[in-house]
């Protein structure tokens, strides 16, 4: 496959506003203003926004704890700066400051949220596919989860449902090498984890996760074989993030060099120079893309800023659906 | 027109009708349908709803989970536990995602399930399969537990439930099952997180759950003859806990006996008696007592099974030690 | 592989003890004597008979929940008594009566156990082949579990541990085709059971498990891998039980005819034509046999029968390893 | 010779100094070997012993299960949930297994495991990073539930957790993990199953653990220039309780304000309140009072975290609400 010149800038724009996006985040939490633990996505940009750009917006997604860039270009444009003002804990935040940068659900375009026990939304998404199913809509589901997720007893009795009764879910598989600081391979038994779902007769395939071209074209056989009814895949996406487990972790259990190797392959660099290489895209084009995205993040930024705290009556909202809990005295 | 029918009849015949009434609810779980249940209670749904019912592998994780996210979709499951001990290969789907995805989407969206799930001892079925769940689930903000002692009770609730945006444990106390009683053939609903007074008294406030009830009726009984004249409150909702009602009633007797199935420690009764040293005080005239099963896991044979059960002999002690405190 | 006359002689005996103390646990189950429930494995006696048989008694055994013929014969013959009377629930009975049917240990002979959570001993059987590996001796794991328990989420975890740090653990797979009512090809997506073990790259057969000279050979092999360090194998072996889940269960799920094809592959009948047929042993030989172990099985029985039902007490002795439970006041 | 240094570290030297005692003794978890732990507080373990430190999957369920096993074979497993949120996941394995084990085995073998975990709120981590579980585990007879508050109690208390032969969850707070104290190099063991007078005093007794002896300690100091005498008491092993160090106490002061982190319904709060109720209502002089979380999940943003967690101000309320009753 190949895809065309202005679905690749489209792509191209799409990485570039997670990159931008998480190195506001990343700076803001390293100077203590974002409160939390932060997962960035930095080096992951094109496993997230190949996938997001193949789905519809009545397809479920359940992004993962690193999931910003996956949640960011899932939302509608005007509600970008509210992702950002959730993770800053503020009141303006899409989810209320209530859930910060782990817990950010956006049900109008299907962002079912994550939730910060590994392995649980592999299970949820189960429902949601389910749903299409009993409901009989061509929306499919789509669950990311990291190579360490894999760990959970959750993944089998998911896979092992979703192959049964055939349900249009896509397990989007993030290899991104480490679960904090576990190396795949130390904790599973097989050199492709994509391999694991051939126990449930499940097509998978390992693929490179930085060449968006290639997730664009996984995703999408994908998610056809989903909508036709004939069940769950596996894609394997093999990347790395450049970051620590969270934002502050040193890595210090990386091999020197690897990193390196890694940034090597960064997914924008790829595609810029494809697009300069192949589509004659100028490097001023680019770099105005560059600029735009750097624009518009700010503007989510100082929105973040700007806008106030929670109050705390908003602490005790919506335990229930009907009742109410009581609050300080 | 009411009929005399079982507890299990009535649960059957809560989700009978809800289905009827509902396309949303399904029913999922291990063998619920094609077999209509280990417990026969879901019997003749899936004749029915052929596509509306699913037996799933052994993956009670998967159930739930898949519930959840079906109930983020707008679908009502109700869902099988089978024994509610099974809980525990499940307890984090029930209390981190179901308990909490009402307040993650700001209310847009909910766990709206139902799980059943077959509570209690007195089977001689040993560790697993006999245990009394409740207080694992009861510190818990964002999940309501239910608990029926009866058909009627059975009936309206479960259909309460099944229509509540909440996520539900519906428990079933596997010794109630034959139980029989009056319920009516139409529709009803009962209202959640409201107790029921069964029986009216002054002396003392008789605080019974599920097959505990029958223990309470029958020391208000055995009490009456001696000039005691008891109040028996049944939660019926243990979890959000109407405190108002059995706070009123102690107001009223001064005396609180609780007789709660499962060990004493950290049982729902520690909480019931908190409740009421904390907010009324000054009209207690009396120790509270706990009658309880013992704190040790639940053993087989049935004379050990029958002595770590809470006994009918130890509630009327209870009753007399507060009564002559 | 072809296993001696004595050999098969003897593994025919432990398929005899086995249906015996079955058929006699069947009868005081359906007359109320024997409290609770009761899964009985008539039908499935060769494979374990054939597993036990090839284990010694410093291996680990984790019987399932239809293991009362594992139990027995792992246990020491004067211990069998105590088996009968554990099920009667009985004082005299092996863990005094305080776990009946479901939950027999005798850990003189390393019976582990079984945990009423289905799936449980899964995972606990990962921590007995652990203790191998650590203390460096030889002593191999069998963790025996049904084609239903296989939904678990605890057998992917501990297959995926296993097969990732090389244990000395067996999987023995009793597919007797139904989870109660379940058809094990309703809730799972492979047509063999074994296959799922491929996606760990572990070892696997499914075997005709009324055989029992397959089920010896496959198990000795899969014995041998672990002994030598090279780690987890599972076997399923293919079976059925004669008898609903429950003794009481009217089985009405089944297909007329089922369960008579499956009588015709009966372990027992089968073993007993190849002993006269080709070892050439008397039919009245056989049946010496089996009138023998009816009277060993009686023995059991009267012993379990005019055994005291444990006293009160022993309802709160060992909650805790060192301090004590209040009993009744 | 005692020094000063912090919780963490004090844990971190149990584990190393009963690793060197007992060969029977290892580390396992996720990162917990080559990493030192997420939040290092295995740290230097896997150099030291390479073969007696195990990184896994993340997989809890096996982690818990494993140990199990391995404890039945006689090693000493000393598992870590990082999260103490995550039992969830491996709840089954908790309740169901190495609770009961003791109790299967007659004593013969049991679950003589460890099991680390993270507690806690006050970081920013929202729904499951944040929580108290402790009520998930003080219902279920079997289990032992330690809570040390300053860093001696953490060392002794740990080393005595891994000599037991009971399955021990072992509560690290967050908030703590910074905290100084004096701590004696040497290996030194504490009892279990005890509760601590931190604060000798007549009129009021205040129970509180884990970071929450912070406030009681404040409120002791607080109150003491207003002439009002506080005992304080940590009950340090939460389960099984102490019941007599509390019960004690109250008898002296007839008056209980019990401090804990958690949602109040069902939090430990209620079992002691109702204890005293129940065993020495004649001794009590005002209503119990319980400062605690509210009931609600766990919020991201600071100030609703802030204002769902325990107050001081309120511990300060309900101490003169119990005065001047
Ligand atoms: C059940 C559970 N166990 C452990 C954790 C702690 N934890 C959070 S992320 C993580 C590593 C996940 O690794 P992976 O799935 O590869 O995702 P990555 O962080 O690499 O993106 C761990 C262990 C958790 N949140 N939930
Ligand atoms: C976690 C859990 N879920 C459900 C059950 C109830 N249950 C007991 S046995 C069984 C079926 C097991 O099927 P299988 O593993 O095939 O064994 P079989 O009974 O056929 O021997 C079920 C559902 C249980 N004990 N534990
Ligand atoms: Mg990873
Ligand atoms: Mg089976």
């Amino acid at each position: 496959m190949t895809i065309t010149k202005e679905h690749l800038l489209k792509v191209y724009q799409d990485m570039v506003l997670i990159r931008r996006f998480e190195e506001v985040v990343e700076k803001y939490s390293k100077n203590g203003t974002i409160p939390g633990f932060i997962h960035l996505s930095i080096g992951q940009e094109a496993a997230q926004a190949g996938v997001i750009d193949t789905l519809k917006e009545t397809d479920y997604k359940f992004p993962d704890h690193r999931g910003h860039g996956a949640i960011v270009l899932s939302s509608r444009p005007e509600d970008r700066k509210t992702i950002m003002a959730e993770i800053f804990g503020k009141k303006t935040g899409i989810n209320g400051g209530r859930g910060g940068s782990m817990h950010i659900n956006d049900l109008k375009v299907r962002n079912m949220g994550f939730n910060g026990i590994q392995g649980s939304t592999v299970v949820t998404s189960l429902g949601t596919a389910f749903a299409s199913f009993y409901n009989h809509t061509d929306d499919v589901t789509v669950v990311f989860m990291g190579d360490g997720t894999l760990g959970e007893g959750t993944c089998h009795e998911s896979m092992n449902m979703a192959a049964t009764w055939k349900l249009p879910l896509i397990y989007v598989l993030i290899n991104n090498q480490y679960a904090i600081s576990t190396k795949y391979t130390e904790s599973h038994p097989q050199e492709y984890l994509a391999d694991w779902a051939k126990g449930y007769l499940v097509p998978s395939e390992t693929i490179d996760g930085n060449d968006i071209e290639v997730v664009i074209e996984s995703t999408q056989k994908a998610i056809e074989r989903a909508r036709k009814g004939e069940g769950p895949t596996l894609i394997e996406m093999m990347t790395y993030r450049w970051q620590g487990h969270f934002s502050g972790d040193p890595a210090a259990y990386r091999p020197q060099g690897e990193l390196e190797s890694w940034k090597e392959k960064c997914p924008i660099k790829q595609t810029k120079s494809k697009l300069m290489n192949i589509y004659g895209i100028s490097e001023l084009d680019l770099d105005l893309i560059q600029r735009k995205t750097e624009d518009e993040v700010e503007g989510y930024l100082q929105f973040s800023l700007a806008s106030p705290w929670p109050s705390t009556d908003d602490a005790t909202s919506w335990v229930y659906s009907d009742i109410s809990v009581e609050g300080r005295k | 027109m009411n009929r005399t029918i079982t507890f299990a009849k009535a649960i059957n015949e809560a989700i009978h009708q809800e289905m009827d009434r509902d396309e949303k609810v399904f029913i999922i779980g291990e063998d619920v349908a094609k077999m209509g249940g280990d417990f026969g209670i879901t019997s003749g749904i899936w004749k029915k709803w052929p596509h509306r019912a699913f037996d799933t592998a052994l993956s009670e994780s998967a159930i739930i989970g898949l519930s959840c996210g079906a109930a983020l979709c707008g679908l009502r499951p109700v869902a099988e536990l089978m024994f509610a001990d099974f809980i525990g290969v499940c307890y984090d789907q029930i209390v981190n995602n179901a308990a909490k995805l009402c307040y993650m989407f700001e209310g847009k969206a909910s766990a709206q399930i139902v799980v059943r799930a077959v509570t209690g001892g007195g089977i001689r079925c040993a560790y697993h399969h006999s245990q009394c769940i409740e207080p694992w689930l009861m510190n818990i903000p964002g999940l309501v537990v239910v608990a029926p002692a009866t058909p009627y009770e059975a009936k309206g609730l479960l259909v309460s439930a099944i229509r509540s945006n909440n996520p539900v444990i519906f428990l079933e106390h596997k010794g109630l099952y034959n139980k029989k009683g009056d319920v009516p053939e139409e529709l009803y609903d009962l209202p959640l997180y409201e107790s029921k007074v069964v029986r009216k008294g002054n002396d003392i406030t008789l605080v019974a759950a599920m097959s505990m009830v029958d223990f309470a009726l029958r020391a208000a009984e055995d009490l009456s003859k001696e000039g005691v004249s008891c109040e028996i409150i049944n939660p019926l909702t243990l979890f959000p806990l109407d405190k108002e009602t059995i706070i009123n009633s102690v107001a009223k007797t001064g005396r609180l006996v609780i007789i709660q199935e499962g060990p004493k420690f950290m049982g729902y009764a520690a909480e019931i008696g908190s409740m009421v040293y904390e907010d009324i005080f000054e009209y207690l005239k009396a120790p509270m007592k706990r009658v309880t099963s013992l704190d040790t896991p639940m053993p087989f044979s049935p004379g050990l099974e029958d002595y770590v059960m809470p006994q009918y002999a130890d509630v009327k002690k209870a009753c007399s030690e507060v009564m002559s405190f």
